[in-house]
């Protein structure tokens, strides 16, 4: 087995995950029309009251798949480290990103189930746990913006005559960087585009994150295809 | 490690017209110098709260029994003594008599880590705690953090017994070096020891 | 040699251990019973506290055979942790309520 | 693996042109781009992250945690859109820790010691802003986000944030041990071994803070004077010190201006 069939592998659990990730959002109640950040903690209470069993189902299948995004980080350090550097800086800080936003991610999904665990407490409590449960779910950009951007600078920095990346995979990811950046300004509203269910801080972000995925998983096949073929060519050179 | 053996020769007799040299690294030098700054900055701070509370700091420090704190200075005094010369020793290259000491030393540190136990236990029995009043804690605060220092200074004395053991190593050089980590455990708690068990 | 330095050590640590000592007599002739405040005691605390780091310095750490940079840095530290332990205790006790 | 990696990158002599040429020359040939872009991005982080935290959210140095529960929400009604807007701030650039570890993972590959320390070093500084930063921005957020909540909740939210903060020092702790080993027993001199025992200092008052989780008063509280004050001393100075120690590093890497050498990750 060589080590791009291991890699085509890790990268084909992608989309698997990929597809559980999308049914948990649909089955959590609170994605699609967006919980809004004025409901009253009334309000909130009786979310939680009356979804009770969807939010759990779907947070429970988040928390079992939220990490599956790691070997994709990992398989594109490995990537920056084919590319013309002299250091392997680039890729280390790709690793360091990597565990970033999973983590993130575990701690808003803890604070929905919890807030679903028992969702008759006093109502201020359970928006506490609500509030914080998608304040961290949509600040969660920090290394997704970092990652996107250490990616492009990797990508412009690989002058060499076959780059690893084609230019314009730098670019998109410059553009996705732009698209995450507003949802840390999620705070600032709770009506508007800027509100954790507005237009930038949800629609867009999201978008964003699942655009990012589809796109370098697709960038990222087709590069470790390539690399296999290269093996077995200078096998048989070899041979 | 073992490549800074010899880096700096020493003298093999010290007299009044020898040359002069810093015992040991003088990188240790600088952790000494720092870290007695940074004690003083903790001394400083207890100090000062002392003299806002002079009632209620006496009436706790008067269940310190101050023969422990002599034993316990004492104690390390003796440690101090039997590390210095086992640098003497080794310089000499009298390295039997040098391992000697190094585990002479190791045993007063034993020593005073224990009686330091044993007095942590009566005042706990006694009710003084971390929490139960200012002088405490600073008393707590202060023995603890020395006596990581003296925990870390067993690991280093194990880093000098292991140079002394072989003559493949023996880096006088980080002999002397354990050495004055050594000494610095020593002469902080000489200051802890008058600041805590002394000063009225 | 050995024993000339041996012995060097020897009286070095006596002079230590009775420096130690002197404190159980301050203690025994400020105090009975009770504790009671007392600028003097705190002051030779500190003062001997410093002289016996001072020994310390220039006998078991060897100083005094070291360059005189060592030396003076090393004295130069004992008075600034001098001034910083005197400075704490009379600056507090001026702010005192 | 694939040898068309390998292929020469075209050096060229520096322009001699403006300034800004110059620059955007280094910027895309300089041997040690991705070095001095890391430093950089190291000065940058700990610049913002100092005007962030005391000048914009005005969380550092830290309110009492002796304060009634009215004190805090007065606090949050004072300092709450700024504690909003700052830390959406740092929202932005914490990845911004990324380059930096990976620039302290580095300076460890460099020296001669197994790549365990850098690797470990690496992924314990990557955990850190979690605790180090993220969890305090979160709960600071959460807390001014809403200042009509119940004064209790925004008071346990303010005592999450800054014991997070304060109270989570072992990554830090072992951290600096990993980076101390590493350098007194390198013999490549990347450190200097002064600075080895200086990050032992540095674990030391990592050790002090624990204190933070016990009382609400005093020298030993998250404000403290021995807690906080004498920590900030120590911990700015050690940034400080490797920040230029890095830089040294950095300026004597020789790597030449020649071909690539083999990339190691593809043998």
């Amino acid at each position: 087995m060589r080590r791009p069939d291991g890699e085509l592998i890790l990268l084909w659990t992608l989309p698997v995950v990929a597809i559980i990730w999308i049914s948990a959002f649909f089955l959590f109640p609170g994605f699609l029309h967006p919980m809004s950040p004025t409901m009253s903690a009334a309000e909130v209470a009786n979310f939680y009251q009356d979804e009770t069993a969807r939010i759990r189902y779907s947070m429970i299948l988040f928390n079992w798949f939220g990490v599956g995004l790691i070997p994709i980080v990992v398989l594109l350090a490995m990537q920056i480290r084919r590319m013309a550097h002299r250091t392997p800086i680039l890729s280390y800080s790709l690793i360091a990103c990597a565990g970033g936003p999973p983590t993130i991610f575990l701690i808003a999904n803890m604070f929905w189930l919890l807030a679903a665990f028992r969702p008759e407490r006093a109502p201020e409590l359970t928006q506490l746990l609500n509030d914080l449960a998608w304040l961290t779910f949509t600040i969660l950009v920090p290394y997704l913006i970092a990652q996107c951007l250490l990616l492009a600078l990797a990508i412009f920095w690989d002058q060499q005559d076959q780059p690893v990346f084609k230019p314009w995979v730098a670019y998109f990811n410059l553009l996705i960087a732009v698209a995450l950046a507003p949802a840390a300004f999620t705070a600032l509203a709770s009506t508007g585009p800027f509100a954790w269910d507005g237009l930038l801080s949800f629609w867009v972000k999201n978008t964003a994150i699942a655009v990012w995925i589809i796109v370098m998983g697709v960038v990222l096949g087709q590069n470790i295809r390539q690399q296999r073929a290269q093996d077995l060519m200078a096998d048989q050179v070899a041979a | 490690m073992t490549d800074l053996a010899g880096a700096s020769p020493r003298p093999e007799q010290l007299s009044d017209e020898h040359p002069k040299f810093v015992p040991g690294q003088p990188d240790m030098w600088m952790f000494v110098l720092f870290e007695t700054l940074l004690f003083t900055g903790y001394f400083s701070v207890y100090l000062v709260s002392r003299t806002q509370d002079r009632e209620a700091f006496l009436g706790a420090q008067a269940d310190l029994d101050l023969r422990v704190g002599v034993f316990n200075t004492i104690a390390l005094l003796l440690s101090s003594w039997a590390i210095a010369g086992c640098v003497q020793a080794a310089r000499n290259g009298d390295y039997p008599s040098a391992l000697k000491k190094a585990f002479l030393t190791a045993t007063f540190g034993v020593v005073f880590l224990v009686s330091k136990i044993v007095e942590w236990v009566r005042e706990t029995r006694m009710g003084n705690t971390f929490t139960s009043d200012e002088f405490f804690s600073h008393y707590y605060f202060l023995t603890s953090i020395h006596c990581i220092h003296l925990l870390i200074g067993f690991v280093v004395l194990g880093v000098v017994i292991y140079q002394l053991r072989s003559p493949a190593r023996r880096s006088q050089q980080l002999v002397e070096t354990g050495a004055t980590y050594w000494h610095t455990v020593d002469f902080l708690w000489v200051l802890i020891f008058a600041l805590l068990y002394v000063v009225r | 040699m050995t024993t000339a330095f041996n012995k060097r050590l020897l009286i070095v640590w006596v002079i230590l251990t009775s420096l130690t000592l002197i404190y159980v007599v301050i203690d025994r002739s400020v105090d009975g019973g009770t504790l009671r405040a007392s600028t003097v005691v705190t002051v030779s605390a500190i003062v001997i506290a410093l002289v016996k780091v001072r020994i310390i310095f220039r006998e078991f750490m060897e100083v005094r055979h070291a360059p005189a940079l060592l030396r003076r840095i090393t004295d130069g530290w004992v008075v600034l942790v001098g001034v910083c332990l005197l400075g704490s205790y009379f600056v507090g006790s001026a702010i005192a309520p | 693996m694939s040898a068309s990696t390998t292929a020469p990158m075209t050096m060229t002599d520096p322009p001699t042109g403006s300034r800004m040429e110059r620059f955007v020359w280094n910027c895309r040939y300089h041997p040690k781009r991705e070095l001095w872009f890391a430093w950089w991005v190291m000065v940058i982080f700990y610049n913002l992250y100092g005007v962030l935290f005391f000048f914009v959210t005005h969380v550092q140095p830290p309110p009492s945690p002796a304060w009634d529960t009215p004190t805090v929400v007065q606090w949050f009604d004072d300092n709450g859109s700024g504690v909003i807007a700052g830390f959406a701030i740092v929202f932005v650039i914490a990845g911004l820790c990324a380059p930096m570890n990976a620039l302290l993972a580095y300076s460890m590959r460099r020296m001669s010691v197994s790549p365990v320390f850098a690797y470990s070093y690496l992924i314990i500084y990557a955990l850190a802003a979690v605790p180090g930063m993220l969890v305090m921005a979160m709960a600071m957020t959460v807390a001014a986000f809403r200042p009509d909540r119940d004064p209790e909740i925004i008071q346990w939210l303010y005592d999450f944030a800054f014991l997070s903060f304060s109270g989570t020092m072992g990554v830090f702790m072992i951290g600096s041990l990993v980076w101390m080993v590493a350098i007194l027993i390198d013999k490549n001199r990347v450190f200097p071994k002064w600075f080895g025992y200086f990050s032992l200092c540095n674990a030391l008052t990592e050790v002090v803070v624990a204190p933070a989780w016990i009382f609400q008063r005093g020298a030993f509280a998250w404000n403290g004077a021995i807690a906080w004050w004498i920590n900030m001393v120590v911990f700015v100075s050690y940034t400080a010190v490797f920040i230029v120690l890095l830089r040294r590093m950095i300026e004597r890497e020789d790597f030449g201006t020649g071909p690539l050498p083999e990339l190691e990750a593809a043998r």
